[in-house]
């Protein structure tokens, strides 16, 4: 029996030791990756390996649901959105706000520091509780949770059924929008695009020829002037510095 | 004793007189104006009623009339009512101010485009928590009115005041004020918690002195800030002028004749029988900064340029005086410091409405506006003059009585402090008659004659409204006995503390409408 | 199964929250069956009386102290309906009643503040078409959700529960932020940060319950109380713990340094639901935090002492410095809210003696600051609110009653007596100073006396300035917002002139169980 | 294998989800480094049921991926909106509202 | 020293409430009564003085009665407070009722003159009542019955000189004189009060008997201190040195004020209050040696100011300062001299009155001009002003038999009298002073009435009404005799207040004296003459250092610009600079500070989430660090 434990741990070592450092590797990955695809990908990689964690420490329930649930739905639905928005979207790693890297660099340091520390401090003292049932196997693991998740946990349990409606009602709220009036053909749309006063081109899109795609840059013309077009009736918009109009390489092209 | 809840119409008369009065329409402005005046007048008979039966002998009850009733239990917190001399005095000071100043301002209002019936229900609810800051014998209660007679004062100055800081001295009077409640509030709290929840003011009194010491000086000192800005005392007087300056002048009368009384009142109420010690610990100290007080607030009023500003400074060094008085703690002094709370009420009262016939008059409380005066305004000028006079305290005018008495007392205890503040006398009579001289005497300025309201001497409702005051000046001026009968055994009460031997005091009434 | 383990659930017990999560699915079965038209008078008519019925329940629960939900013998459960949970859940339901009027008011604009299809893109001509129709109803099974979590949240006996209601009470929060019909993109952009900041500070609080459990072995708020005694398991856990969960609370709390998102969501989202945040909220913010370290932190109470106390300091101060220079009413009022979330946290601080003192506070607050946000959605100009302050000025000369009404609301929050803000604020201090917190209560005066001024600013404008030309008008009468008022007025009034009843109900509620 | 060095993993990565938080524009991958903050907490959960041998971790950690799932649908919504309102994604540019 | 008791009043003396209540209500009635008795206004004025002179008389007569010679009569208690008790009572011995003959008696006659002389005057009536008021407060002063008493009256007629002399208030000189009067006595009253405090303080009664009984158990720093003071009171009253200078300042107001107030009666309050002192004053050799400079001093210096001044008024009032300098250099001497004080203020209360109501009648001829280098051979057409101007002439310098020379003399002989080198120098300078007396007025009076005319052009003088003249002829009688027949019966009369004294003999003998002053008076009355028989320089020409200061008041206006006024001035500036900078600044630099605090804290808020979130994050790792400190320890 010991040994069996001995051997099982050596194994857990072994492969925690691989998993751990592509882990981590895969959230440095996530906040340095410039494309958000990319970033999406690190953190299903990271996610995986956490569902590894979780099944190494008798936890095999809760692996296969950080599998199907987290990386196979929650990760597809970010992927999801990120394509709505357009795969080639990337962030600019220029930090427009002063001090804010630095500042989250020192205290990201700071926690690593103190929670290392302190944990470090703590696990000296930790005392390990003799194996559970559903640890050593005597109890499967899902009759364990589900156990718990019916009794002790019942009301939060049906509760979060509240959370999900929530979740669903705002996505409709929020994605959904109603078709008003009857069916409307290509000549209809045609006829209005092409009615007085309509602009029959595509607009201009926001940030063209701009460091920013926000709302707020209005859109330059060719000459460096301002598309009046661009400019929202609602967002001010902002003040371009002589740098910003100037005209320069755009991101993601150089070299 | 009455059975009459005396004390409780007292404050609920001015009350429900308010809110009748601002629910009448801004049309209406007269029916308002009357009303009011009825009130303040039912108010001035009530008040007249508990003088006549109070009892005025030494070995009275210290409190009479007293009421109560229970408010909040889950506090014990009474509404509880209880009127000594000293109170007494401040109540028929409040009562017989109002209607003055109601009628000084009579129509002061119909330049300004202002609500009528607002104005004088805000000055009546001023009365109210002023009667009941006077009257009110439970600390908690007292601090209740304390407070919530900021915001009618704060209205009034800052909505029917004068020139162009009138907001700016509203807020600061306000929060001025609240700042120096807030210290209360936290003394009285800790007080509450260390008394073992009693707020009533008897049971405090009677308990045995804190054995604290430094406790007692933190008490004393967050009550003492309060006061001592409501009065207020130099150095926090700045908020005075700034208020008096722009408040109308009746009600700058009211504030600086009754309002600020209200500090240096519960100086006497609260600060000395309950912190006994620390009292004494710190009076070296408030008697320098009263002498101070009188010394450079007379300084600093012969240098202002305008008459209401003047006023104001002059009413801060009085009350260097009174500071002087109280904490002298004899009783030649202490009797004295009251007198002069009241009398330096009937004084200043009278010379900030007067200084208000002219402002009104002339559209300006500038120095500089006035000159040769008295040409055209001669009645006006001789009670500006006689206004002037009882405030610098000339013999012959109630003013003369108190200051002699604080003076002397505190002769007894301080004797270079007394010489120095005595030299304040002189600096008195330096600012009243510059300021007469530069606005009533002298080359008549010019322009004056361009101004027809300036032509216009005392009407009958101004003589009406002045009278009683000249009146009481003079009367308490030669014959002040019936004063001091009233004050000194509250006096006396109060001062068993200070020398140690509360042991001596009259028994508590028993007598409660509970 | 379950009898056969010994769970006991008591039903009369978890009635309010059944009742109000029950009616919130009622509603969602509303939009999907009663025509657009009718919907909302009907969802009104439900959401009202299901807080009305929840606050029966509660009020037949009173006296109960006891797990609603628990495991036999062991005394311990996920909702435990004690004093201050029955106390706090009836508060819940009577100022959210007062909040559902007001987000149902649709006279002062026309259809509501709320947008109708949110998903329309903003600012486009489909956007500008749907400002003049009626505003989406489902706002009102959100906001049940939202009061149901927050019911849940104060009587959550363990970390697990409160976490759930934590999110229960957040998600539809996140979502009534950005559904503002107005100025659109500032809502989304308040319901944005909200959510962002919101999920951040969830995720302290999961790492912090992992710790107090990895400490305690239960997340059981008694139980890690009685680890903190007899833990087998390093304390470092338990600071570790306590610093993530009080992280998340005082996130909720709005306490300083978390207080940032406060300002900005409370301005972009719809008044009415700022109404929602600035009253409930508060009051569930501050019963879990009250439960977590009366319940299960008391025993490190030494432990935690100084750092709330610094917290409490710099969000007293703070919020006061930063309402001093405020123009605009909506952001008055939140830094006056983060101010008033440090003189809670003096309540919380003081621990077992100021319980009641800081429920009291609580109920006194909600009333007037829900009161002070339905008047601020009664003055516009035109469709839209007129928040910055200086279209206030004069406003008691056009709308004289409207003036009077927020100048008592102003004067209660600085605190004058015979206001429920001076009740609130004396009782409140006193418990702290019966706990010897006296440089907490001065520094309490010291902000409140600061913060006077921005309020006072207020009735200077409303009062001694002259209106400009073009002045907003106050959309009166318009009932629903006008009861929200008259509510909000009276019970600050009522509080402060009689506030004899609710003290003695406080102070009956003020025991927690298993502490 | 000593659960010592899950909870310093577990740590370690909470860490880079909050500096992620601070450093990223991109609202999406901001909230991404949330949920790697959550999934922080549920290995330190599942650590600790591992050392106290209760199985109450595992659920929390259970219930936290349910909670979390939901609240990407909100966050997730939100965003959206604001994307097709806005033309971005970036958290810097949703800057009307300050002091 | 005899135990001091006043007797009850009883009979006629029981009304001397009425003698001060005459008057007042004589004041009030004007006050009040407003412009309807404009008409007849002044005839209730004269005719209210003239009751309280008959009264006077009666009562003189009634208390020359008693065998005690004194009444005390007890009105009402003032003050009651613990041990204090101060009441409202009045005492009529001798010397009050010489003082009261004096007040009413020459007030009724100045009275009647000021019918005349204010008979074009628009605010006659309101004068008529300032001058009751100013009679009452007057007699409330020579008939208090304790010092409190006195000081009440003390200041009122400090307000009634002060209204008076601003009578004419739109004339900025007139209002600066009545407000300089009324500081500079102010300033002395101070000492007036202290004086009571510290008799309060050590007596326990300002009551005159009580006083004057305990004065005995004085500790020498008490006698002293309240000696002084006193004395600095009495100073301020008088117009001595130091407080010298309001006095000449007050001739800004009406003529027939100059005599009656700051000639006849008020300005002798100050003599009055030593005499009634005497006990105190004779305790203490330094308090009574201070009385004797502070009148040596002033004699001398009144004396040489008005030799250089050349408005008639101006001089007259220098005179005045320097007669009253010789008063107090008598009370000073003490014991038998008390009474040559009082004789020769009675004296000059006549003459000078006399004087003063001459140079109005003058005045009131020349069109109210003051210049005596603008008079000259008024003689002829004035006549009686001329005959009555002369008496008082010749009563102040002092010549034999008449007035001065009977009352002056005895001082200058007591003063010569002093003990060791100070009876020299005191008696030198007494007797200078007569020297200088004689030289200035007889300046006045050639070259108001003799030599060429040197009239302006508009002027046609002529003789006073009636009305005044009457007035003057009475005084200049007076002035004639009055020294004479006065000054035995006189000190007789004020025994019971003094007591017996017999006369000292000094340095040398009272015939020598004598005839030492009448050879200086004629030597400076010659020198005038000479000097002045042919009129004067119009224009002032440059003279020698002593002309020039005297004519400067002697520095004495400097003094108090450079060091009442502009300090004064300066520490209000300062003050106000400080209360508005300083004090206040504080308090609104305090809330701008929380307000800039404020700005520059929201700059924080920047509306970027991710400084939010950075917030958030600092203040866990505070949190967290904070806690592990608390594991640490």
């Amino acid at each position: 029996m010991i040994e069996l434990a001995q051997a099982a741990s050596t194994g857990e070592a072994v492969f925690f030791w691989i998993l751990a450092p592509i882990a981590l590797g895969g959230a440095v990955g996530l906040i340095l990756a410039r494309s958000a695809v990319h970033a999406a990908l690190m953190l299903a990689i990271t996610m995986m390996c956490l569902a590894v964690f979780y099944i190494m420490q008798a936890a095999p329930f809760l692996g296969f649901v950080q599998i199907m649930v987290y990386t196979g739905a929650i990760m597809m639905l970010f992927l999801f959105v990120l394509m709505l928005f357009g795969r080639d979207s990337k962030d600019s790693m220029f930090e427009t706000l002063r001090g804010q890297r630095f500042f989250a660099i020192c205290l990201g340091i700071g926690l690593a520091a103190l929670l290392s520390a302190g944990l470090a401090r703590a696990v000296s003292g930790m005392t390990m509780a003799p194996e559970a049932p559903w640890a050593t196997g005597a109890q499967s693991n899902v009759e364990a949770i589900a156990e718990a998740l019916f009794s002790t946990y019942l009301f939060p349990f049906e509760v979060v059924s509240g959370v999900l409606t929530v979740a669903a009602v705002g996505a409709l709220m929020f994605a959904h929008v109603a078709k008003k009036g009857g069916h409307r053909g290509q000549k209809e749309h045609s006829r209005e695009r092409f009615a007085p006063g309509v602009y029959p081109g595509p607009r201009p899109g926001p940030g063209v020829f701009a460091t920013s795609d926000s709302t707020a840059t209005p859109a330059l013309r060719p000459d460096g002037s301002i598309e009046p077009a661009s400019l929202s009736e609602y967002v001010p918009p902002r003040q371009l510095t002589a740098a910003e109009t100037a005209p320069k390489h755009t991101e993601g092209r150089e070299g | 004793m009455n059975e009459l809840p005396l004390l409780s119409a007292l404050v609920a008369v001015p009350l429900i007189g308010a809110v009748v009065v601002a629910s009448i329409k801004r049309e209406n402005a007269d029916a308002a104006r009357w009303t009011a005046l009825a009130v303040s007048g039912v108010v001035v008979v009530i008040t007249a009623l508990v003088a006549f039966g109070f009892d005025y002998a030494a070995g009275a009850p210290w409190l009479q009339f007293t009421e109560s009733y229970t408010w909040i239990e889950a506090w014990d917190l009474q509404i509880s009512w209880g009127v000594d001399g000293i109170a007494l005095l401040m109540v028929a000071l409040t009562a017989g101010l109002t209607p003055i100043a109601m009628l000084a301002s009579w129509r002061d209002l119909d330049a300004v485009k202002r609500s009528v019936p607002a104005f004088f229900a805000l000055i009546l609810a001023l009365e109210a928590a002023m009667l009941a800051t006077f009257l009110a014998s439970n600390v908690l209660l007292f601090y209740f009115f304390f407070e919530a007679m900021l915001v009618p004062m704060y209205f009034l100055i800052g909505s029917y005041g004068t020139g162009p800081k009138k907001q700016y001295a509203a807020v600061k009077f306000f929060l001025y004020s609240l700042l120096g409640g807030l210290f209360m509030l936290v003394a009285v709290i800790a007080l509450w918690v260390n008394n073992g929840g009693v707020f009533d003011w008897q049971t405090l009194v009677e308990a045995e002195p804190m054995a604290d010491g430094t406790l007692q000086n933190w008490l004393f000192l967050g009550f003492f800030i309060a006061f001592a800005i409501k009065a207020p005392f130099f150095p926090f007087h700045t908020w005075l002028p700034d208020a008096g300056g722009a408040a109308p002048a009746a009600v700058a009368a009211l504030l600086v004749g009754v309002m600020d009384k209200i500090g240096t009142f519960a100086i006497l109420r609260y600060c000395l029988p309950m912190f006994p010690d620390a009292t004494q610990t710190f009076a070296p100290w408030i008697i320098g900064m009263s002498v101070i007080g009188v010394l450079y607030a007379a300084f600093v009023a012969i240098g202002q340029t305008d008459l209401k500003r003047l006023v104001a400074y002059t009413s801060i060094a009085h009350f260097g005086f009174i500071g002087l008085g109280i904490f002298a703690f004899t009783q030649a002094s202490a009797t004295g410091a009251v007198l002069y709370m009241f009398n330096h009420g009937l004084a200043t009262g009278l010379l900030f409405i007067v200084v208000g016939f002219l402002a009104i008059r002339r559209g300006s409380a500038q120095i500089a506006d006035y000159g040769g005066a008295a040409k055209t305004l001669p009645l006006l000028a001789g009670v500006f003059l006689f206004a002037g006079l009882a405030s610098l305290s000339l013999p012959g005018t109630a003013p003369f009585i108190s200051e002699f008495l604080v003076l002397f007392g505190a002769f007894t205890g301080n004797e270079p402090v007394a010489v120095l503040a005595t030299l304040g006398i002189i600096l008195a009579a330096a600012y009243v008659l510059w300021m007469y001289q530069r606005t009533m005497q002298g080359d008549r300025n010019p322009a004056l004659d361009d101004v027809p309201a300036m032509r216009r001497d005392l009407t009958l409702r101004e003589k009406v409204l002045v009278a009683p005051l000249v009146i009481a000046i003079l009367g308490f001026g030669f014959y002040p006995q019936p004063l001091i009968d009233a004050v000194e055994p509250a006096v006396d009460n109060t001062l068993l503390f200070i020398s140690g031997e509360p042991e001596d005091l009259p028994a508590a009434e028993g007598v409660s409408n509970e | 199964m379950n009898e056969a383990q010994g769970l006991q659930i008591d039903w009369a017990g978890l009635a309010p929250m059944i009742i109000v999560f029950a009616a919130a699915f009622g509603g969602l079965l509303v939009e999907a069956t009663v025509p657009r038209a009718r919907r909302l008078p009907v969802q009104v008519a439900l959401a009202v009386a299901a807080l009305a019925a929840a606050f029966i329940a509660v009020v037949l629960n009173s006296g109960k102290n006891a797990a609603a939900f628990a495991i036999e013998g062991t005394g311990l459960g996920s909702v435990v309906l004690d004093g201050p949970g029955l106390f706090l859940q009836g508060t819940l339901a009577i100022l959210a009643i007062v909040a559902v009027l007001l987000l149902a008011e649709r006279r002062t604009t026309r259809g509501g503040d709320f947008v109708a299809e949110a998903a329309v893109v903003a600012d486009s001509a489909a956007d500008r078409a749907q400002q003049r129709e009626d505003g989406a109803t489902e706002i009102f099974p959100l906001t049940l959700f939202a009061v149901g979590g927050m019911m849940m949240f104060v009587t959550a006996g363990d970390l697990l529960t409160m976490f759930v209601a934590l999110e229960m009470l957040s998600l539809p929060l996140y979502l009534l932020c950005g559904l503002a019909k107005r100025r659109r993109l500032i809502s989304q952009e308040a319901a944005l940060k909200y959510f962002l900041l919101g999920a951040f500070a969830s995720a302290f609080y999961v790492y912090g319950m992992a710790m107090l459990y990895g400490f305690a072995g239960t997340v059981d708020l008694a139980g890690i109380n009685r680890a903190g005694v007899s833990s087998g398991q390093p304390r470092m856990f338990l600071y570790l713990g306590v610093a993530m969960i009080a992280v998340a609370l005082l996130f909720k709390a709005a306490a300083v340094p978390f207080h940032m998102w406060t300002p900005d969501v409370y301005t972009g989202a719809p008044t009415p639901v700022t109404a929602l945040m600035a009253a409930c909220v508060k009051v569930a913010a501050f019963g879990g935090l009250l439960r977590v370290f009366n319940v299960g932190l008391a025993s490190s109470a030494w432990d935690w002492h100084l750092i709330l106390t610094i917290i409490a300091v710099a969000t007293m101060i703070g919020g006061a410095i930063f309402a001093v220079t405020q123009r605009n009413i909506k952001r008055l009022l939140a830094y006056s809210s983060i101010a008033n979330a440090g003189y809670l946290l003096v309540g919380v601080i003081a621990l077992g003696d100021a319980v009641g003192q800081t429920m009291f506070y609580l109920a006194a607050y909600g009333f007037t600051v829900i009161a002070a946000f339905a008047v601020v959605s009664l003055v516009r100009d035109g469709d839209e609110e007129a928040t910055h302050l200086a279209r206030w000025a004069g406003l008691g000369k056009k709308s004289p009653a409207t003036a009077v009404v927020f100048t008592v609301l102003m004067l209660a929050l600085a605190g004058l007596p015979f206001t429920s803000g001076f009740t609130a604020k004396f009782s409140l201090f006193a418990a702290a100073l019966q706990a010897d917190e006296l440089g907490l209560v001065i520094v309490g005066v010291v902000s409140s006396a600061i913060l006077a001024f921005p309020y006072l600013k207020v009735v200077v404008l409303l009062w001694l300035n002259e209106p400009a030309p073009d002045a907003p008008t106050v959309n009166l009468p318009s009932p629903m917002a006008g009861t929200v008022v008259a509510a909000g007025v009276a019970a600050t009034i009522l509080l402060g002139v009689a506030p004899g009843p609710l003290l003695d109900i406080v102070d009956q509620a003020s025991v927690f169980l298993n502490t | 294998m000593s659960p010592e060095y899950y909870l310093i993993l577990a740590a370690a990565l909470f860490t880079i989800g909050a500096v992620g938080v601070l450093v990223r524009r991109n609202s999406i991958v901001v909230f991404m480094c949330v949920e790697l903050m959550l999934n922080a907490g549920n290995l330190t959960l599942v650590t600790f049921a591992r050392t106290t041998g209760t199985i109450d971790g595992q659920v929390m950690a259970f219930f936290v991926m349910a909670v979390a799932a939901a609240e990407v649908v909100v966050g997730l919504a939100i965003i959206m909106a604001i994307y097709r309102s806005r033309r971005t994604a970036s958290v810097d540019d949703a800057n009307l509202l300050k002091a | 020293m005899d135990e001091i008791s006043y007797a009850p009043a009883s009979g006629l003396l029981a009304l001397s409430w009425a003698l001060i209540a005459l008057p007042a209500l004589g004041a009030a009635v004007l006050l009040l009564a407003g412009r309807r008795a404009d008409k007849w206004g002044h005839w209730l004025g004269v005719a209210t003085i003239g009751a309280a002179f008959a009264l006077a008389v009666g009562m003189f007569a009634s208390l020359a009665g008693l065998d005690d010679k004194s009444a005390h009569l007890d009105l009402f208690t003032i003050i009651s407070v613990g041990d204090l008790q101060i009441e409202a009572s009045l005492l009529f011995d001798p010397l009050s009722a010489i003082f009261c003959m004096l007040i009413t008696g020459v007030g009724l006659l100045i009275h009647v003159y000021a019918v005349g002389y204010m008979a074009h005057d628009p605010g006659r009536r309101k004068f008529f009542a300032y001058f009751n008021l100013f009679a009452a407060a007057m007699l409330v002063l020579v008939l208090g019955g304790n010092y409190f008493m006195t000081f009440v009256g003390w200041e009122g007629v400090g307000l009634a000189s002060y209204l008076l002399i601003a009578f004419w208030q739109l004339k900025p000189a007139a209002a600066t004189a009545g407000k300089k009067a009324f500081l500079t006595n102010r300033v002395a009253d101070v000492g007036f009060l202290l004086a009571m405090f510290t008799m309060l303080g050590a007596l326990g009664s300002l009551d005159f008997a009580a006083v004057f009984n305990g004065a005995a158990t004085l500790s020498t720093g008490a006698s002293l201190a309240i000696g002084l003071l006193l004395l600095a009171a009495a100073c301020g009253k008088s117009g001595q040195f130091p407080f010298q200078t309001w006095l000449p300042d007050a001739m800004e107001g009406p003529t027939p004020v100059s005599a009656l107030i700051h000639a006849a009666t008020m300005v002798t309050a100050g003599v009055y209050l030593i005499a009634r002192s005497h006990v105190i004053f004779s305790l203490n050799a330094d308090v009574q040696t201070a009385v004797v400079v502070v009148g040596a001093l002033t004699l001398l210096f009144g004396a040489i100011v008005g030799c250089a001044k050349d408005d008639i008024k101006r001089v007259l009032a220098w005179s005045t300062v320097s007669q009253i300098g010789y008063m107090f250099l008598a009370v000073g001497l003490g014991g038998a001299a008390f009474a040559l004080g009082i004789i020769h203020l009675l004296a000059h209360g006549f003459f000078k009155a006399g004087l003063f109501l001459g140079s109005g009648s003058v005045m009131h001829a020349m069109n109210d001009q003051t210049d005596i280098r603008r008079f000259g051979g008024l003689w002829r057409v004035m006549p009686l002003t001329y005959a009555t101007f002369a008496a008082g002439w010749l009563a102040i310098i002092g010549l034999f038999p008449f007035s001065g020379f009977w009352t002056k003399d005895p001082i200058i002989a007591t003063a010569f009298a002093r003990e060791g080198w100070q009876g020299w120098v005191v008696g030198g300078a007494a007797l200078l002073g007569a020297a200088l007396t004689a030289f200035y007025m007889t300046r006045l009076f050639v070259l108001t009435f003799h030599g060429p005319k040197r009239w302006t052009e508009d002027v046609h003088p002529h003789e006073s009404p009636a009305i005044m003249t009457g007035p003057l002829v009475l005084l200049g009688l007076g002035s004639l005799a009055a020294g004479g027949l006065m000054a035995s019966p006189v000190t007789t009369w004020l025994t019971p207040v003094f007591g017996e004294h017999h006369e000292a003999h000094g340095h040398l003998s009272h015939m020598q004296v004598t005839v030492a002053t009448t050879i200086v008076v004629v030597l400076g009355a010659a020198l005038a003459w000479l000097l002045f028989r042919g009129g004067t320089d119009e224009v002032p020409r440059a003279a020698s250092w002593p002309v020039r200061a005297a004519r400067a008041d002697l520095g004495g206006e400097a003094v108090n610009r450079g060091v009442f006024e502009r300090p004064s001035r300066l520490v209000a500036g300062v003050s106000v600079a400080v209360d508005a900078r300083g004090v206040d600044g504080i308090v609104n630099g305090l809330s701008a500070a929380i307000g800039g605090t404020s700005r520059r804290l929201l700059t924080m808020q920047t509306g970027f989430v991710r400084s939010y979130a950075l917030s958030i994050l600092s203040g866990a790792v505070i949190v967290v660090a904070a806690l592990m400190v608390v594991v640490v320890q």
